[in-house]
């Protein structure tokens, strides 16, 4: 291990809606080395899906890559004409997406559907490849996987699905496999199972693996680095262990104390982390998280920090840094941040004054 | 910290309201350039149709825009005139102003074409809905009787309906609606049945979500796409299809204009003067591409995949 | 009359086969055998109903402007063709005379067998519809899919304004255009060395005479348009399906991205306004029949309920709600075979 | 005879008569003709026949075949003033005037060769008066002696059909003598054997075909063979019937092919006659006519000439307020029919104020209810002290037949009801059929418009349709006065005293206006300059052929 695979530089992805140009991804620089599998966490919209499809360059529109560069192996990705990119997608860098439900095409038989991203390439021959369509159904532990391959998706359940999906991710045998929030859309049992799964897979073939999520838990299983965005930035990056012990951003610092609620249905937002993600559209000045920062001060209202390093192979974009923080300040914050069953019970006590009033001009 | 590290999801009272779905709708609807501007020719229709409804008011802009320009009005030596600056689109072979009577006419077409729409969608749709969504017996006793009112001549319906209930305004609405449900029957019922197919749909049945509230939130917002093809098709097909009933005695009653009779009596002189049908087939051809821009604005902003 | 206008709209998408899942094979037989004799309560309520509006329908054969006929011609005519019998023995012996293929004699053409009549008519308005069918499944798909990938460009407002045009002119205006430009226009610039003909069909089995061209675009204008607009709104959908990404994302040639992924799909909704689309084609060709004077049965079939031609009206109501049927069982089969998701049952 | 009733066209009643006009030169033979192989006409006749049975036709695109296939008794003279020989030769009529006598025309033949036999008049006389063929227009013939009693027959009753049939005062004495016996003198019944529907059938296809006879089918040239100028060379149903010469006939046409073709769309008729698809047309839309009339090339094309069509529009006298005669007359004087005519028509027919058509015996225009404002509100105030109130007046509606003429025309009158008396007058659309049984049942208070065209011309195919009680009249009018002057009309012997009984009845029927006469109709239609020899008389119809047989025509080279 330890060269590097794939390189981003300054990418900047923008989105230009009529209400004016979303910065999705601006200026995230980052790297991922061969066999090495990299998190990538935050918030909804904060651009770690973006960054990851601007490296497959399926950016939906009205989005485009606006500058920066993408290198893999050493070729930018960004320059790659159609046919060079399309022989890049799915060969060299593999996705998984997010929902198994929605991402196979319902009308075309599941083995095909895996054939074919092995077709679509010139790795191998087209009766390799329906060979190959079964053995790598078993590899990711479909049972009965000879006769599966002529089931449509909806014959198969969620997590069947989803192994599907990575089994057409591993098909060309890529070098690089991007995992956008795998999971998130299986209930527990299965989402154990598919980590496993992973985890297995990356130490068995040595691929690289990006894992997108805003799930800790999958980051502290499964990465080795983690690169923490918000608002389209990096605000943090480092070793997992080093981030988890010790994370110097204040938002990473939130992220990390916000209690877990794997049972709970809804996958999206922080509760412990007040307010909303900034509108991309219309950034604050200065750090964007500083709305939202429990430990801001004048400087980070006025200028943007840069990304500096913290500790050893750590870097963090903040003026203030977790560990300069008193002890009573991050008590207080962690005192005025509400428990999730303070939350419910507000959410409980307006709904009854609600309805009283209902009853009230009912009668 | 608890046991596992992982991120908290966030409670309801932080997230927007549920009525941000309409809102959010409203929002992305009004970033559809074409939709807004269709929106924005589908009003002016509505306010001249109005305005011409009004009892004439002396001179000013009313005369200008030939709203009070008495539609009626014959001028039987000056028939078929061409366009002038006091009849901008000509006259028609009794010599009455064109202008005044598509303005007229509007009130009258408008409201055929986009009244029965609603009416083929409360029938149809629901019937569509409930075949597909009740499947089974209803869904058996529903289809045959859509297959059966299929089959049988809808010229054949309209002239008993006719002969029953005499002729009137209202009985254009109700024949029309009885002659072009079925088609939106069918299609709802084929979006309800593929929808339902649809694991969200699934899951929100399983965990005992009300039928209305399935109805109302997947369901609809689902099967809009289709749904308005077919309502915006439908309006010009029912603007028509109202000359053609004035024909058999339920349209609307002469010298009241509506575009489609115009369409209609413009044919009989159409080699004399094709501007007869012209400026009315313009009107109707505003009207569904207004509709079609609305209906695809409304379509992209309902659309729950687009919602980020 | 243009009542038939806006047919399209009436003739929706098909029933689809909701039942539980099993196997195809046997199933399949089972189910078109299970869906053929449920033709035959559907027909029979058709003729049922078709039967009831028809003597509820104000007017008899024998109504007429102009010089009227005796009352004892009147009397005489209900006899000789058993019109004053009670209805529901009318009923009874047209149903029985429907069992042996017997469709009675037209009230208006004495002599003149309603079977051979539709026998006449029918290859023409087959003909028409089937040419109009065969040239509009892959021009309005076409057009439509273009304009969907092709969204907000050019072609896609082009394509937008071509169906908008079509929908929004009624065919029979549509018909003198066409007549009016490419025939008289034509005759007139040319000196009369080239144009079009005004209609007939001199052959009723041929799909290549110039006499088609102008029948075929004036049918043929509407519902392509709506199948136009249905396949560009459908592939829309499609194309913001999370497995169109899927399919870039695997590598795919754009081609085999639209051919397998979204076309395959974004044509189910497609497939199922075929099946009515072309039962709109043989049923509402009446106009276009009159404007280019082909012998087709929409003529027939319209001018019959003018006349009140009791025989012709359930003649031609019988077919066309066999064709319906018919189509309607093709279109659920096809369904089958398109959408994995639907299965038969019972 | 009638115009067939189309969806778009304006349907209507028969008739017609005297002046002949001529269109281009008349000559029968020229050197200018074209090759036989060109000698081919293209006419629309508007609708397909219902049958070919001559007895059963009742349409004028049934009799545009019937003529020209069959040949009957007698024929109008070119100029309508009296009947002339056919299939006939000669006839007598015994002084009773009661026993008719025609001698067949010696070599008259079928066109398979056969001869035409008395006996087969006599086939078709009965077959017309057979009630289980329920002939349309048996009424014509119902003055023949022992066939007053039509109306008693049970159809359903073999045996009473025989005797009723058998009973009939037809006979044939030997082949070529035909003998009718009337019930009562009628001067006119010379026209009667000169209708489209008393031609000689073949009994022996006849019983062949049995219930088909006369069937519109692909066979129907091998199954139907007539004795007058033209044969059935082909027939396409629905699409056209194609006839040649009868190389039988005594005069042989010069043209080769004359097709007879089905364009209901009066626009469609148009188009292909521009288009050079179509030699006549049968009218020209109102709206094309100052077209046509300022095109160079269409205008040397047209053709117009009297017709004996008068148009009227009908009141309900059997209910207030149109019970009224004055109400009547204010409704019909406020009607400025030039106007109408000359804007809305564009120049095609005559203002009329009177019944019988000009061309006809009879015709005496009259100021009766002429168009004059000042006198119509007189008659309303006449009317109003009357009785006749303004609740009464907003009842009125006036329905039509639904079409796009007849709907301006309906306009039309609102308005000038509307500014002339200030009654805001409903206009309702109805569909044909239902406009037909509304008009027979008196459920409607003003329709239009009606018309008559002559069958023959004579007075009593007119003056029959206001006696009582008559199923042609819709106004349910009753007038005792009226009925004795017609039917002294009808019987009288000497034609002086039946013109001044017919023309005090038409006086009364103007005074009185049951109906509001409107306008006298006019031909006007476009015929190809290649063709000539086109002789078009009053009494014929949209098409050649109703007097004057296209033998003379030809297509000029």
């Amino acid at each position: 291990m330890g060269q590097t695979l794939l390189q981003i530089e300054d990418l900047h992805t923008q989105f230009f809606t009529s209400r004016g140009v979303v910065r999705a991804v601006d200026g995230v620089s980052l790297h991922i080395d061969a066999g090495e599998t990299l998190g990538v966490v935050g918030e909804s919209g904060c651009g770690k899906t973006i960054t990851a499809l601007s490296v497959l360059r399926l950016v939906p529109e009205p989005g485009k890559i606006t500058s920066g560069r993408i290198l893999f192996r050493g070729r930018d990705v960004t320059k790659m004409d159609d046919e060079e990119i399309r022989d890049f997608r799915g060969s060299d860098v593999a996705m998984i997406f997010q929902d198994p439900m929605t991402s196979l095409n319902p009308v075309t038989k599941v083995g095909f559907q895996i054939e074919e991203a092995m077709t679509a390439h010139n790795r191998f021959s087209a009766s390799l490849a329906k060979t190959r369509v079964v053995e790598l159904l078993k590899r990711v532990r479909v049972p009965a996987a000879e006769t599966r391959v002529k089931d449509y998706p909806h014959q198969f359940s969620g997590g069947m699905r989803q192994r599907a999906m990575i089994a057409m991710g591993l098909a060309n045998e890529p070098s690089l496999l991007i995992a956008d929030e795998p999971t998130t859309a299986l209930d527990v049992t299965v989402q154990a199972q598919i980590i496993q799964l992973m985890k297995q897979l990356n130490r068995e073939l040595g691929t690289a693996m990006m894992l997108i999520t805003h799930n800790m838990a999958l980051v502290a299983s499964l990465c080795q680095r983690v690169v923490v965005m918000y608002a389209g930035r990096i605000v943090e990056e480092g070793p997992v262990e080093q981030i988890f012990r010790s994370p110097q951003h204040p938002y990473t610092w939130s992220l990390l104390r916000s209690v877990p609620r794997v049972d709970e249905a809804r996958k999206d937002r922080l509760v412990s982390i007040r307010g909303l993600p900034p509108d991309l559209t219309n950034p604050p000045p200065g750090c964007k998280f500083h709305p939202r920062c429990p430990f801001v001060i004048d400087r980070c209202r006025v200028e943007e920090p840069s990304l500096g390093e913290v500790a050893l192979n750590q870097v963090a974009r903040c003026w203030v840094l977790m560990r300069n923080v008193k002890e009573d300040d991050v008590a207080a914050a962690k005192a005025s941040a509400l428990s999730i069953e303070a939350a419910q019970k507000l959410k409980a006590d307006a709904e009854a004054a609600a309805a009283e009033v209902d009853s009230v001009a009912g009668s | 910290m608890a046991t596992a590290i992982g991120l908290a999801h966030q409670v309801d009272w932080d997230v927007p309201e549920q009525t941000g779905l309409w809102k959010d709708a409203w929002v992305r609807f009004r970033r559809n350039r074409l939709a807004v501007a269709g929106l924005v020719v589908i009003v002016v229709m509505i306010v001249l149709a109005l305005g011409a409804r009004l009892p004439a008011t002396p001179g000013g802009l009313w005369k200008i825009l030939h709203l009070t320009n008495e539609p009626f009005l014959q001028d039987v030596t000056n028939s078929y005139a061409t366009p002038s600056l006091q009849h901008p689109l000509g006259t028609d072979i009794l010599g009455r102003d064109q202008l005044s009577r598509i303005l007229y006419g509007a009130s009258i077409s408008l409201t055929i074409g986009i009244v029965v729409q609603f009416l083929i969608l409360g029938i149809g749709g629901s019937i569509g809905m409930a075949a597909g969504y009740f499947g089974g017996w209803i869904d058996n006793l529903l289809m045959r009787f859509t297959d059966i009112m299929y089959a049988f001549p809808d010229l054949l319906l309209v002239l008993v309906f006719v002969a029953a209930f005499g002729p009137s305004f209202w009985s254009i609405f109700i024949a029309l609606g009885l002659v072009y449900w079925v088609g939106l029957a069918r299609l709802v019922r084929g979006q309800v049945l593929s929808i339902k197919e649809k694991e969200y749909v699934e899951a929100a049945i399983m965990t005992g979500t009300s039928p209305l509230k399935l109805i109302v939130k997947h369901l609809v917002p689902n099967s809009l796409g289709p749904v308005i093809v077919t309502l915006t098709f439908g309006i010009p097909a029912a603007i028509f299809t109202e000359a053609a009933l004035s024909f058999l005695g339920i349209g609307i009653r002469p010298p009241e204009p509506s575009w489609g009779v115009m369409i209609e009596d413009g044919y009989a002189g159409i080699f004399a003067d094709p501007r007869q049908v012209i400026f009315p087939g313009i009107a109707v051809a505003l009207t569904m591409l207004s509709f079609t821009f609305v209906g695809d604005g409304l379509r992209d902003a309902l659309d729950p995949r687009m919602r980020r | 009359m243009s009542v038939t206008a806006g047919a399209p709209f009436r003739r929706g998408a098909p029933s689809f086969l909701s039942w539980i899942p099993t196997g195809r094979g046997t199933t399949l037989t089972i189910y078109i055998v299970k869906r053929l004799l449920w033709m035959i309560p559907v027909l029979f309520f058709v003729i049922v109903i078709t039967f009831v509006l028809m003597h509820l329908a104000p007017g008899s054969p024998w109504d007429r402007e102009g010089r009227q006929l005796s009352p004892q011609v009147v009397e005489n005519l209900n006899i000789k063709y058993g019109l004053d019998k009670p209805l529901w023995q009318q009923f009874l012996i047209y149903v029985w005379g429907v069992i042996h293929f017997d469709f009675g004699d037209s009230l208006r053409q004495p002599g003149q067998h309603v079977s051979d009549l539709i026998l006449v008519s029918w290859p023409y308005t087959f003909t028409l519809g089937a040419v109009t069918f065969i040239l509009l499944v892959p021009i309005g798909i076409g057009l439509g899919v273009i304009a969907a990938l092709r969204q907000n460009s050019l072609v896609d407002y082009t394509a937008l304004g071509l169906a908008t045009a079509a929908a929004s002119t009624p065919n029979f205006v549509v018909g003198i255009f066409l007549i009016i430009i490419f025939a008289l226009g034509m005759n007139k610039l040319t000196g009369g060395t080239f144009y079009f003909p005004t209609g007939g069909m001199p052959s009723p089995f041929n799909p290549f005479q110039v006499e088609l061209i102008m029948p075929v675009i004036t049918l043929g204008a509407l519902p392509t348009a709506y199948i136009a607009r249905l396949t560009r709104s459908s592939t829309l959908d499609t194309l913001r399906q999370d497995f169109v990404r899927t399919a870039w994302a695997k590598g795919l040639k754009a081609r085999l991205v639209v051919i397998r992924h979204v076309l395959k799909n974004s044509l189910i909704p497609v497939v199922t306004a075929l099946g009515p689309t072309f039962a709109f084609l043989i049923t509402g060709s009446f106009i276009t029949e009159t404007l280019f004077s082909i012998p087709g049965i929409g003529r027939t079939f319209v001018s019959s309920i003018a006349a009140r031609d009791y025989t012709v009206i359930l003649g031609t109501t019988i077919l066309f709600a066999l064709l319906i049927a018919l189509v309607n069982l093709v279109v659920d089969v096809l369904y089958v075979f398109i959408d994995p998701r639907v299965r038969l049952t019972e | 005879m009638h115009l067939g009733v189309s969806i778009r066209a304006l349907a209507l009643a028969t008739a017609g008569v005297f002046a002949a006009v001529a269109c281009g030169p008349t000559t029968t033979t020229g050197n200018n003709q074209a090759p036989p192989d060109k000698q081919v006409l293209r006419v629309n006749i508007d609708t397909e026949p219902g049958t070919l049975d001559p007895t059963q036709q009742q349409w004028v695109y049934e009799a545009a075949v019937g003529r020209n296939v069959f040949e009957a008794l007698t024929r109008p003279k070119g100029d309508l003033s009296d009947v002339e020989g056919a299939a006939a030769s000669s006839w007598t009529i015994s002084p009773d005037g009661l026993t008719w006598t025609f001698k067949i025309r010696s070599g008259e033949k079928y066109s398979d060769g056969t001869p035409v036999t008395a006996s087969d008049f006599v086939t078709s006389y009965k077959r017309i008066l057979d009630p289980t063929v329920a002939a349309s227009y048996e009424s014509f013939f119902e003055i023949i002696a022992g066939a007053s009693g039509y109306a008693g027959v049970d159809a359903k009753n073999a045996a009473a059909v025989k005797t009723f049939v058998d009973g009939l005062g037809v006979s044939a004495p030997d082949a070529n003598t035909f003998v009718i016996k009337l019930d009562h003198a009628a001067p006119w019944f010379k026209w009667v054997t000169s209708l489209w529907l008393a031609a000689p059938i073949k009994k022996s296809e006849v019983d062949a075909a049995g219930a088909n006879f006369g069937a519109v089918t692909p066979d129907a040239a091998a199954k139907i063979h007539g004795n007058g100028a033209f044969v059935i060379s082909e027939l396409v149903p629905k699409d056209h019937i194609t006839l040649s010469p009868n190389k039988q006939y005594r005069t042989q046409a010069v043209l080769q092919k004359v097709q007879l073709l089905y364009y209901t769309d009066a626009n469609v008729e148009f188009a292909k006659f521009q288009n050079g698809e179509l030699d006549i047309t049968r009218g020209v839309p109102s709206p094309d006519v100052p077209t046509v009339l300022g095109d160079p090339k269409l205008s040397k094309q047209v053709l117009r000439g009297p017709t004996l069509l008068n148009w009227w529009v009908d009141f309900n006298t059997t209910k207030a307020p149109l019970n009224n005669t004055d109400l009547r007359l204010a409704l019909s004087k406020s009607i400025d029919r030039d106007s109408y005519i000359k804007n809305v028509r564009k120049g095609i027919g005559t203002p009329s104020t009177y019944f019988i058509p000009n061309g006809e015996r009879g015709y005496e225009p009259s100021d009766t209810q002429k168009f004059d404002c000042t006198a119509a509100k007189a008659s309303l105030a006449k009317a109003k002290s009357a009785g006749v109130t303004d609740a009464q007046l907003a009842t009125l509606h006036y329905m039509y037949s639904a079409s796009s003429a007849r709907k301006v025309t309906a306009e039309f009158f609102q308005q000038q009801w509307q500014t002339c008396l200030g009654i805001n007058v409903t206009v309702d659309a109805v569909e044909s059929k239902t406009y037909a049984r509304n008009l027979r049942t008196h459920n409607y208070s003003i329709g239009g418009v009606s018309g008559w065209q002559a069958d023959y011309p004579d007075g009593q195919d007119w003056f029959d349709i206001f006696v009582t009680g008559s199923g042609n009249q819709f106004s349910g009018w009753s007038n005792k006065q009226y009925d004795d002057l017609v039917q002294k009309g009808d019987n009288a012997p000497k034609q002086a005293d039946r013109d001044t009984a017919y023309s005090a009845a038409q006086k009364l029927l103007e005074q009185e206006a049951p109906v509001m006469f409107l306008y006298q109709d006019e031909k006007f239609l476009l015929i190809a300059s290649k063709v000539k020899g086109y002789t078009k008389t009053a009494l014929d119809d949209d098409w050649i052929g109703d007097v004057a047989t296209p033998t003379s025509m030809y297509i000029a080279a």
